[in-house]
């Protein structure tokens, strides 16, 4: 649970000076604003690109707050939450000393329509007034009607409905201010003009190995949230995360000052940790809204039938899928659809009490009244990649837990392209799959509304309201909480609409995934917010 | 007088094989005096080789067990050092081996090779001096523009001329002996002739002793002052070469002698006047692509009549095989015209079948004798199995073989044995015409005649014609009725063999029928003083 | 040499029509894949919308023919591609650009390969020097004590999959001895020093699998080229064993070891996966299998026009080699 | 494709098969080769486990799929309860971390997989690449160019690219083992079929063939009569040594994420999960890595001795009545 969240910051006064490494897995292939989907800003690009609104950078609960960047406050709405304003600081400089505008941002957030910048997130499209129809800015000259920019300083956003969250999005890179006579296209990304604490001296082998170095034209006066304490930064990506972890826990020469973003502990590494009070007190853990679950497409036999699908939540292991996962600390036992966390409205239920190990006698007895006294048959479709959350160790789990209750578990395992595609399409949707999802923004609304809104199901796309529910009481109820902007008072209506949901066993919730992660010796300061369950890199310091 | 050159007394040599030890030579003794020249001959396995190479105890590490003693040029070769036994090979005693394509590296020039050789012996020498040295005893042996063709691979030289780089390498060092095991096995009469001239002066000029080990009389007789017979690894007979070729005592001797074929004894045979069989008219094979293509037969013309035997002879590589395949259909002609009055063409011509040069390759390892001679009868798919299994068990015994060894397989033949079942296969479909290809090259003397023998009353009983194709001039007069002499491909003299043999017309006939080694060793001595002659007046 | 020319032009033609049927292969086999590589590159929350305008942009929406020739033509004339704002050239040898991050292929590859070519070069120097010195080693001591050990120790090498032996070698000389670090690709552009102490592990993981083949064949290599007549000829003429070893019969019976490292050397330039993988070097075999799960085309057509051109190259090479170093093998 | 290299390698195939034993030399001349023999010994003895594995796994009263929650220490990140990996009277080899399931039955199961693979795939490469090999030797030049061109194709073919895809392609609903052992066969046959070929050409010019084509045999007695019996020298060799290699490239695959399907166990897959445990627990590791080393092992040592055995030099050779003038041409 959240009270064991977040990692002090480790000993020592945090200074300025050195430099920091960053030990990844995935090169930063994309380092262009418009192409990236991460959260929050993600956390190297978040070390160049401002952007109107960013999260708090603070340990735990507290770091799933928004807070204003580039902009004076998260936003002003008006009364139905359809039209958002942001105005500029004063001071706010791009790495050539120009002076940021409210034009850039717009431009950044245009190019996010062009196609041969795919992969940001895809929420703009659909909040936007026109975003649909619009097709970037080298197709379309034009521009966006919906984006106003009445001074440098100020920019107003029309949404064709309320949006209680967009204060939430405007974290995202998209909102970072792109020059428009910087603007190179698809090469952008090799030298993207920074508006951050740090500026991109290399980037080697397409985002392989970056060296950052400090933006001297940034104002720290301006940026309340970043610490930037070292000098430079360097990110070497492409490394196995066997590679990683081993470096990270022997620590020697530039290792000790070094973390990773992306590289969890896996359990055997963990086994080994624990052992070790040095290692194990480099350990930050940390909890990223993420829920792994079972879903059930009631449209398919004999899911159709709310019976079979109880009788099924109720002989899940958690306990065998929580170990499938790499054990207590690396996951947590989820009855709850929502992360169990505050910002997301978190309200306790266990609609379906299979204690720790399942109830078989009452899966049994349910399966019987749904007319399946001799046990039944189903097939569980998969991820075939081993190590996925999604992936063949819970699967077999689920199939061993749920043999104890007569139930027949085929498994199909699937490569993920397949796999996915195979899911998400509204005609291809198995009946009975593994899924998971994870928040976009700390908030109840992309959680829940993707999935059980009968409004985004997606016909001839990728769908991920798997249950297919089109229930106008749901769909009411989202558009209600949208219309707040009182983010605390969404967040407990959240967690009721996800409570109504759940008893009507369309998912089943598994687990909440925990990150745990090493950094090295000399690394101080170490912050981890719920919002990305990682280790900050704006907020370290190696000296 | 200083001691003997080489003192061998009561050696024995033992292999061990997987089924026992196999006695290879068995309390053998002789010596040969500094400066004397002895020829060692005897049948294949007889012992020669494992005598000759005991002689400088290249037996060490391979496991064989040498008894008795063996002092060569005042070295004890069983029991000297590693350092005294290296100074002897090549420094005292040298090799010349059989095959002088295999005895030089490959890799290496040949001026390389003789070089590395003699500064082994001569540790003192410079890298010069070495190549100048070889290149010195490469012309030394006839090696036209040595200086240039020092630098040439083994596989740039000639047979002859890889015979005598392997010479020069032996002179390199100035050896007081000589061992040469079978140094003209490998090579064209024409060829063997000049070897043996040329082993003949060195020993003249260095006054080294020679030990010649053959298994073919003929080139003792010219070459050597006194002859060992062996068998089965024992001495049978010892004595001036004179003596034992014009007088032998033993009986064994005798046989061996008797059985070498002769030029001049040819039976009489009836004039062929049967029927044609096979008409070749200008006939042609070209090998090889655009740019390499060589012509290996090249317009030849022949008849073969029923009852006629066609004797084919001609150096290697001339297209005799060639030209034989093409007559039983093996080969397509490239072009030219080939005419079987009354059988089909193309291979499996049951009229015409062939006997192959090759006995260890002309039989199937993994199929008993039997089968592959009813292959061709189960093909034909005529007979039941029954009559089959008779008709092969006849033809066994017909070639002279024990019918019982039907299910045994070839390695468990000899030479000799195997051959007479490729006959026995040939024969099988009932030929008219059997190609054989060289069917005794590869055997003894003795089995050689047998085989021989085995062909005529064949041709006598069935009326089978022949084309016998042999590199032997004297094997080929005892058989032929017509003669063709082959050279490069074609014809260069075609008539009826006491007329070629006789009154040669072509020049290369001549110089072919000259260089044929014979058995009266002064006969001999007076050809090669012949052939000096020649050279001297033509060079 | 006219021959050997006329050989090597042959064969060249033979490669170039292989790697034309590989491409082919690989697009035809794209064609029943399931997945949609636009999907792919779009992201998983791309609306429909989005997905047909980035297909339409990555050309996926022409016929498969018209695909292939798109390919053929940039391959042999290049192509350009639109930057947004303006268009990026790519020159003649133009593999195309990567559906997943819009890199040119051809720069991708020249990426990955430095990290393959260090890890199969080193690898290669060292299973010669181990698997020919030992396979010399056990040829020499021929039927005795030593050659038995040595052949059941590089039977062992033989028979254990490389990720076995790598496992167990980190095991040892990581966690257990703590000689080495744990590996982690360092170009060597960037660090000679760290560059050879990081793929020590992996070079070695390779050369102990790779000498084991290496000794078999350079001992029966050996024993044929000891048993040849040539090599009797110099012992009979009183040439030191050592001599007659190192220069008359290893001469000879390197020609098969050098056309299996031609060999080895060109599928390994392919990538060696499973090595690459486990110590997460990032070389051509790693990216193969990557863009395979993300059906990058292009890339996986470059990888594997990359890898069938090494392995044709080193075949041809291999057979060359063979020629040159032994004349007596009649060019076929 | 490294073993048929080696073997394929010109010169290497110019053995003639001369002396070549029968099988029942073979049998003899392999009895005395004592690794071939403790080779024949393991590999015998493997596939009496894998036949009888539910028995064994009854006797020792475990499921391989069963999950034991209580075995593992969830808290430690799933390492079994016990030392040496969870060994116990109820689990006699200990049990997967993670999960409990009980290593010993699930290595006798998965004996069945890796060994069933490796055989069957073995058998197809085998007939493919005879087929094939066969067909280029005795072809004419356009077949022989053909089907050589193809044999290239398929060596330079990257195996993993096109067996991932091609296990992509394939319906989830097909045999996975079925699937590994046509994908493996299908991808592996070109050492074979080049060693074929090679052999074939060589057979091809040797007297008897020209013997057995003048008593009137058509291509195809030819190949079954004289050629076949030749070539199953080199063919069972070089098959000895593909059963390994394709028992390792299953566990390869499966490193990979695309071998058997769970909860199928295979030596393979085991293996692979196993490497991330490698420190945690190494009994896990060091199970399945054994069982895999003395199969490959075994069939190595196998396929040595029947090279060994079948080697010409190994006998006592008739070499002296080919003497004569054999090998005059330059
Ligand atoms: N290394 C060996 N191992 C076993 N037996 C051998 C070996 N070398 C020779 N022999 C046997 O010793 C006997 C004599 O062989 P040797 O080579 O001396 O015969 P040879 O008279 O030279 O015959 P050829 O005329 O065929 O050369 C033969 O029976 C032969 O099989
Ligand atoms: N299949 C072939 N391909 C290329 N050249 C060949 C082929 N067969 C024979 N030749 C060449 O044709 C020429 C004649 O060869 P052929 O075998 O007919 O000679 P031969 O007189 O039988 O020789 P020998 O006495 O050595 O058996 C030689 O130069 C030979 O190299
Ligand atoms: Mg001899
Ligand atoms: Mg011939
Ligand atoms: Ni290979």
């Amino acid at each position: 649970g959240p009270e064991d969240s977040g990692a002090k910051a480790a000993g020592g006064k945090p200074a300025k000076g050195g430099t920091l490494y960053v030990l990844n897995q995935s090169p930063q292939e994309d380092f262009d604003p418009a192409r990236l989907y991460t959260s929050g800003g993600g956390n190297v690009p978040g070390l160049v690109f401002r952007t109107l609104t960013t999260r708090n950078r603070e340990n735990g609960a507290d770091g799933s707050k928004v807070v204003p960047d580039l902009a004076t406050d998260t936003g002003t709405p008006n009364k139905d939450a359809t039209v958002w304003t942001y105005h500029l600081k004063d001071g706010l400089k791009y790495e050539d000393g120009s002076a940021i505008t409210t034009a850039d941002i717009k431009y950044g957030i245009e190019r996010s329509f062009a196609a041969e910048l795919s992969g940001g997130a895809p929420y703009l499209r659909d909040w936007l007034t026109g975003g649909k129809e619009y097709q970037g800015p080298y197709k379309d000259k034009g521009g966006l009607a919906s984006i106003e920019t009445p001074d440098a300083k100020t920019i107003v956003f029309h949404l064709n409905k309320p949006e209680g969250d967009f204060p939430l999005l405007a974290t995202q890179t998209s909102f970072a201010p792109v020059p428009k006579a910087k603007d190179t296209g698809t090469k952008y990304e090799n030298h993207p003009v920074s508006s951050g604490p740090y500026k991109v001296v290399a980037n080697e082998n397409d985002g392989e190995h970056l060296v950052l170095e400090r933006n001297t034209h940034w104002d720290a006066k301006t940026d309340e949230e970043r610490k930037a304490y070292p000098d430079r930064i360097d990110v070497r990506s492409g490394l196995d995360a066997a590679v990683i972890n081993q470096r990270l826990s022997s620590g020697s020469g530039k290792d000790a000052a070094a973390v990773t973003t992306d590289t969890n502990l896996t359990a055997a590494e963990l086994a080994k940790i624990t052992g070790d009070k040095e290692l194990a007190g480099r350990v930050g853990t940390g909890h990223f809204g993420y829920t792994d679950y079972i879903s059930f497409n009631p449209k398919v036999k004999p899911f159709d039938d709310p019976k079979v699908r109880q009788a099924i939540s109720y002989a899940v292991d958690r306990s065998t899928v929580v170990n499938a996962l790499g054990g207590s600390s690396l996951a947590e036992p989820a009855t709850t659809f929502l992360p169990a966390q505050e910002s997301f409205g978190y309200t306790p239920y266990d609609a379906f009490p299979a204690g720790k190990s399942g109830d078989a006698a009452k899966a049994k007895e349910l399966l019987k009244e749904a007319g399946y006294p001799k046990g039944l048959t189903v097939t569980l479709t998969h991820d075939s990649s081993g190590g996925d959350e999604q992936g063949p160790e819970v699967a077999t789990a689920l199939q061993d837990a749920l043999k104890k209750a007569g139930i027949t578990v085929k498994l199909e395992g699937l490569e993920s392209s397949a796999y996915s595609e195979k899911i998400h399409g509204v005609k291809t949707e198995p009946g009975f799959f593994l899924a998971g999802w994870g928040a976009d923004w700390p908030s109840g609304g992309p959680f829940l509304a993707p999935i059980f809104d009968g409004r985004q199901i997606v016909q001839d796309g990728y769908n991920f309201n798997n249950a297919q529910l089109d229930d106008p009481a749901v769909n009411k109820e989202i558009d209600e909480i949208n219309k707040l902007t009182d983010l605390k008072a969404a967040a407990v209506r959240w967690g009721a609409l996800d409570k109504k949901i759940g008893e009507q066993a369309l998912t089943v919730p598994l687990v909440h995934p925990v990150y745990k992660r090493l950094y090295g010796k000399d690394v101080k300061n170490v912050v981890i917010s719920d919002w990305t369950g990682v280790l900050d890199v704006a907020q370290v310091s190696v000296k | 007088m200083t001691s003997p050159l080489i003192e061998v007394e009561d050696l024995t040599i033992d292999f061990p094989t997987g089924t026992g030890t196999v006695r290879a030579v068995d309390g053998l003794s002789f010596s040969v005096e500094q400066g004397g020249a002895l020829g060692v001959v005897g049948e294949s396995g007889s012992g020669k080789s494992a005598t000759a190479f005991a002689l400088l105890g290249l037996h060490r590490g391979s496991g064989a067990r040498i008894g008795g003693s063996v002092r060569v040029a005042g070295v004890d070769v069983l029991t000297a050092g590693e350092r005294e036994l290296r100074g002897l090979r090549g420094g005292l005693a040298a090799m010349v081996f059989q095959d002088p394509l295999s005895s030089l590296d490959p890799y290496f020039a040949i001026g390389d090779q003789i070089a590395e050789v003699y500064r082994v012996h001569h540790p003192k020498a410079s890298r010069r001096a070495a190549r100048g040295r070889a290149v010195e005893v490469l012309d030394r042996v006839g090696i036209a523009d040595a200086p240039r063709r020092a630098r040439f691979r083994p596989h740039e030289f000639s047979g002859g001329m890889r015979q005598r780089a392997l010479i020069a390498m032996a002179l390199a060092c100035e050896p007081r002996l000589l061992v040469a095991d079978e140094p003209t096995t490998a090579l064209d009469v024409t060829v063997q002739a000049q070897i043996l001239d040329l082993l003949g002066e060195l020993r003249q000029e260095t006054g080294m002793g020679l030990l010649l080990v053959t298994h073919d009389l003929g080139v003792v007789a010219g070459s050597v002052d006194e002859v060992l017979v062996m068998k089965d690894g024992r001495a049978v007979e010892r004595g001036p070469v004179g003596t034992v070729l014009g007088a032998p005592r033993q009986p064994y001797t005798r046989d061996l002698v008797a059985a070498v074929p002769r030029l001049g004894t040819a039976e009489p045979r009836g004039a062929a006047t049967g029927e044609v069989l096979l008409e070749a008219v200008g006939v042609r094979r070209e090998f090889g692509r655009r740019g390499t293509r060589v012509a290996a037969v090249d317009g030849v013309s022949l008849t073969v009549r029923a009852g006629e035997t066609l004797g084919v002879v001609g150096e290697s590589g001339s297209g005799k095989t060639t030209l034989g395949r093409m007559l039983v259909g093996l080969l397509e002609p490239t072009g030219g015209e080939l005419r079987r009055p009354g059988a089909r063409s193309g291979a499996g011509t049951p009229g015409l079948q062939m006997v192959f040069q090759d006995p260890v390759s002309s039989l199937n390892p993994r199929r008993s004798i039997g089968e592959s001679i009813a292959d061709p009868l189960r093909t034909a798919g005529v007979l039941d199995d029954a009559a089959i299994v008779a008709r092969v068990r006849e033809l066994l015994e017909r070639v002279g073989l024990d019918p019982d060894w039907y299910h045994r397989y070839p390695h468990e033949f000899s030479g000799g044995q195997r051959q007479r079942v490729g006959i026995a296969r040939a024969l099988a479909p009932e030929p008219r015409l059997i190609v054989c290809d060289e069917p005794v090259s590869a055997l003894d003397v003795t089995t050689q005649a047998q085989v021989i023998r085995l062909l005529g009353e064949l041709q006598r009983e069935l009326g089978l014609a022949l084309v016998f194709i042999a590199h032997d001039l004297a094997v080929v007069r005892q058989v032929s009725d017509n003669v063709a002499v082959m050279r490069a491909g074609r014809i260069v003299e075609y008539g009826p063999a006491g007329r070629v043999y006789e009154a040669p017309e072509h020049e290369y006939t001549k110089g072919l029928l000259a260089a044929v080694p014979v058995l009266d060793p002064d006969e001999s001595a007076a050809r090669r003083a012949a052939r000096r002659r020649a050279l001297a007046t033509t060079g | 040499m006219t021959l050997l020319t006329r050989f090597a032009l042959r064969r060249l033609l033979a490669a170039l029509l292989v790697l034309l049927v590989l491409s082919i292969a690989v697009y035809a086999l794209f064609y029943v894949l399931p997945g949609d590589p636009a999907r792919l590159a779009c992201g998983p929350k791309c609306t429909a919308d989005q997905v047909a305008q980035v297909r339409t942009q990555l050309g996926l929406d022409d016929p498969a023919l018209a695909q292939y020739a798109h390919f053929l033509h940039g391959l042999f004339a290049g192509t350009d591609i639109s930057t947004g704002v303006g268009t990026e050239h790519c020159g003649a040898p133009c593999l195309g650009f990567s559906y997943q991050n819009g890199e040119q292929v051809t720069s991708l590859l020249a990426q990955r390969l430095p990290a393959t070519a260090s890890l199969s070069l080193g690898a290669m120097a060292l299973w010669l020097v181990i698997g020919v010195g030992t396979g010399v080693l056990s040829a020499l001591r021929h039927g005795g004590i030593t050659e038995r050990l040595l052949t059941a120790v590089t039977l062992a090498g033989n028979a254990v999959p490389v990720f076995i032996i790598g496992i167990l070698l980190m095991l040892l000389f990581v966690s257990v001895l703590g000689w080495l670090p744990f590996p982690s690709y360092v170009p060597l552009t960037e660090d000679p020093e760290q560059w050879a102490w990081n793929l020590v592990l992996p070079w070695l993981s390779l050369a102990i699998l790779e000498s084991a083949k290496y000794a078999r064949l350079t001992r029966s290599s050996m024993l044929d080229t000891l048993s040849e007549d040539h090599v009797r000829t110099f012992r009979a003429y009183g040439v030191r064993e050592r001599s007659v070893i190192g220069r008359h019969a290893l001469r000879g019976a390197l020609p098969p070891v050098i056309a299996l490292t031609a060999l080895d050397l060109g599928t390994m330039f392919g990538g060696a996966v499973l090595t690459e993988s486990l110590f997460g070097i990032p070389g051509l075999g790693k990216s193969l299998v990557d863009s395979v799960r993300t059906e990058d085309l292009p890339v996986v057509v470059g990888l594997v026009l990359v890898t069938g051109f090494f392995v044709v190259l080193a075949n041809a090479v291999a057979d060359v080699l063979y020629a040159v170093a032994d004349r007596r093998v009649v060019l076929a | 494709m490294t073993t048929s290299d080696v073997l394929a390698a010109p010169g290497a195939a110019s053995d003639t098969p001369e002396a070549a034993p029968g099988a029942r030399q073979l049998w003899r001349r392999l009895r005395a080769q004592r690794a071939a023999l403790a080779g024949v010994a393991v590999i015998v003895l493997l596939v009496l486990v894998a036949l009888a594995a539910p028995l064994l796994a009854a006797l020792e009263g475990q499921d391989p799929d069963a999950y034991h929650a209580s075995a593992v220490d969830s808290a430690l990140g799933g390492v079994p309860v016990g030392s040496f990996g969870g060994v116990s009277a109820d689990h006699w080899l200990g049990v997967e971390p993670g999960t409990g399931r009980d290593l010993f039955a699930r290595l006798v199961y998965g004996a069945r997989i890796s060994l069933g693979i490796g055989l069957a795939a073995t058998v197809v490469q085998v007939v493919l690449g005879v087929a094939v090999g066969l067909a280029a030797g005795l072809g004419n030049r356009f077949l022989d160019n053909l089907l050589s061109r193809t044999t290239d194709v398929m060596l330079a073919l990257p195996t993993l690219v096109f067996a991932i895809a091609l296990l992509a392609i394939v319906p989830a609903g097909f045999p996975r083992p079925v699937l590994l052992v046509l994908v493996l066969g299908l991808l592996g046959w070109g050492g074979t079929s080049r060693i074929v070929r090679a052999q074939t050409l060589s057979l091809k010019s040797l007297d008897y063939v020209a013997a057995a084509r003048l008593g009137g045999a058509g291509r195809w007695r030819i190949a079954r009569r004289e050629l076949l019996p030749s070539l199953a020298a080199p063919v069972v060799t070089y098959s000895a040594l593909l059963v390994p290699s394709n028992i390792a490239s299953e566990a390869g695959l499966s490193f990979l994420g695309i071998g058997v399907k769970p909860p199928t166990p295979s030596w393979g897959q085991m293996l692979s999960s196993a490497t991330t445990w490698y420190q945690a627990d190494p009994t896990y590791v060091l199970l399945p890595a054994g069982l895999i080393f003395v199969t490959v092992l075994a069939f190595t040592a196998l396929g040595d001795g029947v090279r060994t055995a079948l080697d010409p030099r190994a006998g006592t050779r008739l070499r002296a009545v080919a003497r004569g003038r054999k090998g005059a041409r330059p």
